[in-house]
């Protein structure tokens, strides 16, 4: 049995993503931040559908007697990957043109709209 | 067709989005054509929509059934995908296509060509698509997809003027918000799923039962749709986003978040509303009174004419968080004040968008015709431009809440509701539209008063047409609002203050 | 038909039609009073033109930001306060997310 | 404690030391290169989970793409991480 170290794994993940959030500086770790608390959150829905003992969700003639692990977070965490990658892809690419305006990646520089 | 119109409402933006850059490469006009015909279809499906809900109560509309109608039978487990559409759902939908139908025509004239025109009409096109879904969906996890579309659609809207250094940092801060607010939304979604097994917003309802789990899930809900809602003091993109995104397609952003704050209800009086106490309802009015005076005296503060309009626009997101939450505190006792407070802060949503839009478009035409927002700048435009002049001054005043304009018909539900929960609240609310008056009269001072200047460049019909329509709703909301409160706004406000046990019936049967 | 041009508020009624009579009437009124009034006003001559202290102004331009500058003023610490709160720092927007994060989270398991 | 049981608390001690290196590390490259690594061994944990459907396409999508694009970004910006 493994109990519940996946979902402490996830609390880990999770919460590192959003202290890199507070506490980092450069805009692309803070990127990087985000994909912490993304794979801990895929990590929490791939944990739940699984059934101790049980088969994956992909057979069409899937072996009989065995539980089946519930599908649904499966297919959760395929659109969550995809969506994921396409939020990093954006945030980087703004990062890479703040860098090409203001030649720096730190959030304290970047700061033009304020106040 | 008219079976189906809840999902092309949805569908026909979505993939006409995709299509818009390929029809691009055929022609201009054809493009502008193909989103003018994406943008009166959406309207056309939604008063379809709207009509049906408003006369014959809740549309479901399931997904992959044999018949689109087909509900599922008495305490079934509803396997498939749904759009619910309840009253609240139709009223949002109609703000939405409302604004769609007046962003678009003027963004086709607005927006120069080699600035990425079909880009910006292509991710306009998709925001519509996100946030129809967001207001139709009955499916938790189907929210969750359509916040993330909207999200990033929003964001590549605000920055896709790579040439400016603002607003790709407006576009990357709010960016880095809205995905942290989306994945906390996943895992509370993923946590209700744990504990019930179903992602259905009506079937999770019924089960929910208060146990810590649910509560956890609760506050990361509030935590993600606030942020996204932009309530003080977690709204700090948003003055950023709406001043640096095009200002015609800052209507769509205003939508976009009216739709999280649409969310927002739906979690709380719907999926919530069996187990909900009063301390959440008080939150939510404590966060609507802070974000309306810190938004009014940081406009006061402005310099920029767009950003002043955007953090006019986050103040009166406070009021819509003042009047529902108000409704919020006194959904158990369920007294008539309560659902005054609660239709005002809903009209308030469709008088919020008139009025902020109207001035977003003037926001755009002075800087089409002056090339800048810098009130130190700017000043007699009123002579060459006297309609935009007169627009602004129309909705400035709607904002400010000055009888007999939109904006304070909804005002005064607003503060005769929170007066019967508590003086203090009625009393923030009055002094700050006195404020907002001040920062509006100031804002149209500087920009319109003054020795004349030479204008040259004319604003486009389409632009002012799109004005004059809003101007002329404000004006019919203000004169006449007994009429549009009778028949959208109080069943809206009934959907969701007594109307839970309606929509999981509709759902669930039985 | 009366349920079109009004709207309950609860303790009373709202109805913007009456108001815009009553508006009229009290603008003919003033129309009425204005017109009583003497006419020394003379176009063209140097009561046009505007003076500060006696001295001719030659742009008499009042900025936008030099409107309600006594407010301003007085408002100024607050004012620099919300300002510095608004810092563009997205570390400390972040913070404050988590901040509300862990209220709302306090507030609903208390 | 089984194999299973024994490779899974493996792969997941190792993707939270994965994780922490991508935070701490100051050169960017190595930051994005520990995240790549956290993909992948993530994509692991999914597959000894019974899901290896979606550990395919967080191996392809999840940690090969998104390291690829972090990669591009690097390039076109800076290596370090400002102090």
């Amino acid at each position: 049995m493994i109990g519940n170290l996946p979902f402490v794994v996830c609390v880990i993940l999770v919460a590192l993503g959003l202290w890199t959030l507070v506490a980092k500086r450069n805009l692309i770790k803070l990127v990087i931040g985000i994909g912490l608390i993304e794979s801990g959150v895929n990590l929490f829905l791939v944990s739940l559908g699984y059934v101790h003992g049980g088969i994956p969700p992909i057979y069409t003639y899937a072996p009989s007697g065995a539980p089946m692990v519930l599908p649904t977070p499966q297919a959760l965490t395929l659109t969550s990957i995809v969506i994921g990658v396409a939020t990093t892809a954006l945030m980087l690419a703004f990062a890479v043109v703040i860098y090409r305006h203001k030649g720096t990646l730190d959030a304290r520089k970047i700061r033009d709209l304020r106040g | 067709m008219s079976a189906h119109a809840p999902i092309l409402a949805i569908a026909v933006p979505l993939l006409g989005g995709f299509a818009t850059p390929l029809l691009a490469k055929l022609h201009k006009r054809i493009r502008d054509l193909w989103v003018l015909l994406i943008v009166l279809f959406v309207g056309v499906a939604v008063g379809y929509v709207a009509v049906h809900v408003f006369t014959q109560g809740i549309w479901v509309y399931v997904l992959g059934a044999r018949h689109p109608q087909e509900t599922v039978v008495s305490g079934g487990f509803p396997i498939r995908i749904m759009l619910v559409v309840d009253a609240m759902g139709a009223f949002m939908g109609v703000i939405t296509a409302l604004m769609a139908l007046v962003a678009f025509p003027a963004a086709l004239k607005y927006l120069p060509e080699e600035e990425g025109k079909t880009l910006a009409l292509t991710l306009g096109s998709l925001l519509l698509a996100g946030i129809m879904g967001m207001a139709y969906t009955g499916d938790l996890f189907n929210f969750f997809v359509f916040l993330e579309v909207t999200s990033i659609a929003a964001c590549a809207l605000i920055g896709f003027r790579t040439w400016t250094s603002r607003a790709p940092e407006a576009a990357f801060k709010t960016m880095l918000l809205f995905s942290v607010s989306g994945l906390l939304f996943l895992l509370a979604v993923a946590f209700l799923y744990g504990e019930y097994g179903a992602l259905n917003l009506a079937y999770v309802s019924v089960l929910l039962r208060g146990s810590a789990v649910d509560r956890l899930a609760l506050a990361l809900f509030l935590g993600a749709l606030l942020m996204k809602a932009a309530a003080a003091p977690v709204h700090f993109w948003a003055p950023d986003a709406y001043g640096e995104a095009p200002a015609v397609k800052a209507l769509l952003l205003v939508v976009n978040t009216q739709v999280s704050l649409y969310g927002l209800w739906r979690v709380l009086f719907t999926l919530y509303g069996g187990i909900l106490d009063t301390t959440v309802g008080w939150l939510v009015v404590a966060m609507g009174l802070l974000t309306m005076v810190v938004a009014a005296f940081m406009a006061l503060a402005q310099t920029d004419l767009g950003r002043l309009v955007a953090y006019g626009a986050v103040s009166q997101i406070g009021y819509m968080l003042l009047g529902v939450g108000v409704g919020l505190v006194t959904m158990s006792g369920r007294p008539d004040y309560g659902l005054v407070a609660m239709k005002g802060g809903i009209f308030h949503m469709l008088n919020d968008a008139l009025t902020v839009g109207l001035l977003f478009l003037c926001v755009a035409a002075v800087e089409l015709v002056k090339g800048t927002r810098d009130l130190r700048e700017l000043g007699g435009l009123g002579h060459g431009l006297p309609e935009v002049a007169l627009f602004f001054l129309v909705a400035s005043l709607a904002l400010a809440g000055i009888p007999p304009l939109n904006g304070f018909a909804s005002k005064i539900l607003i503060y005769e509701g929170s007066f019967r929960a508590s003086p203090i609240l009625a009393a923030v609310a009055v002094l700050t539209s006195i404020l907002l008056l001040a920062v509006f009269a100031r804002a149209f001072q500087g920009a319109f008063l003054g020795p004349r200047v030479n204008v040259e460049v004319r604003v486009p019909w389409p632009i002012l047409v799109s004005m004059g329509v809003l101007a002329v709703g404000i004006l019919i909301l203000g004169l006449v609002p007994g009429f549009f409160v009778e028949a959208m706004v109080t069943p809206a406000a009934k959907a969701l203050w007594l109307g839970r046990s309606l929509y999981l019936s509709a759902v669930l049967g039985g | 038909m009366t349920e079109a041009i009004k709207i309950e508020t609860g303790q009373g009624y709202w109805a913007p039609l009456i108001f815009v009579v009553a508006l009229l009437g009290v603008l003919i009124l003033a129309v009425l009073i204005w017109s009583r009034g003497r006419r020394e006003y003379k176009r063209g001559t140097e009561q046009e033109l505007p003076f500060l202290s006696g001295e001719k102004v030659e742009n008499p331009r009042v900025g936008a930001l030099h409107l309600y500058w006594g407010l301003a003023e007085a408002l100024r610490p607050l004012l620099e306060r919300l300002r510095g709160w608004h810092s563009g720092n997205i570390n400390e927007y972040a913070g404050w997310f988590l901040v509300i994060l862990a209220v709302v989270v306090l507030l609903v398991l208390a | 404690m089984t194999v299973w049981a024994a490779m899974l608390t493996a792969t997941l001690i190792m993707v939270v030391i994965a994780s922490v290196l991508a935070v701490v590390l100051r050169d960017l490259l190595a930051a994005v290169l520990a995240l790549g690594a956290q993909g992948l061994l993530l994509s692991l944990a999914f597959y000894l989970l019974q899901a290896p459907d979606v550990a395919i396409a967080q191996a392809g999508v999840g940690a090969a793409l998104t390291t690829a694009i972090f990669l591009l970004a690097i390039w076109k910006t800076r290596r370090k991480e400002e102090e």
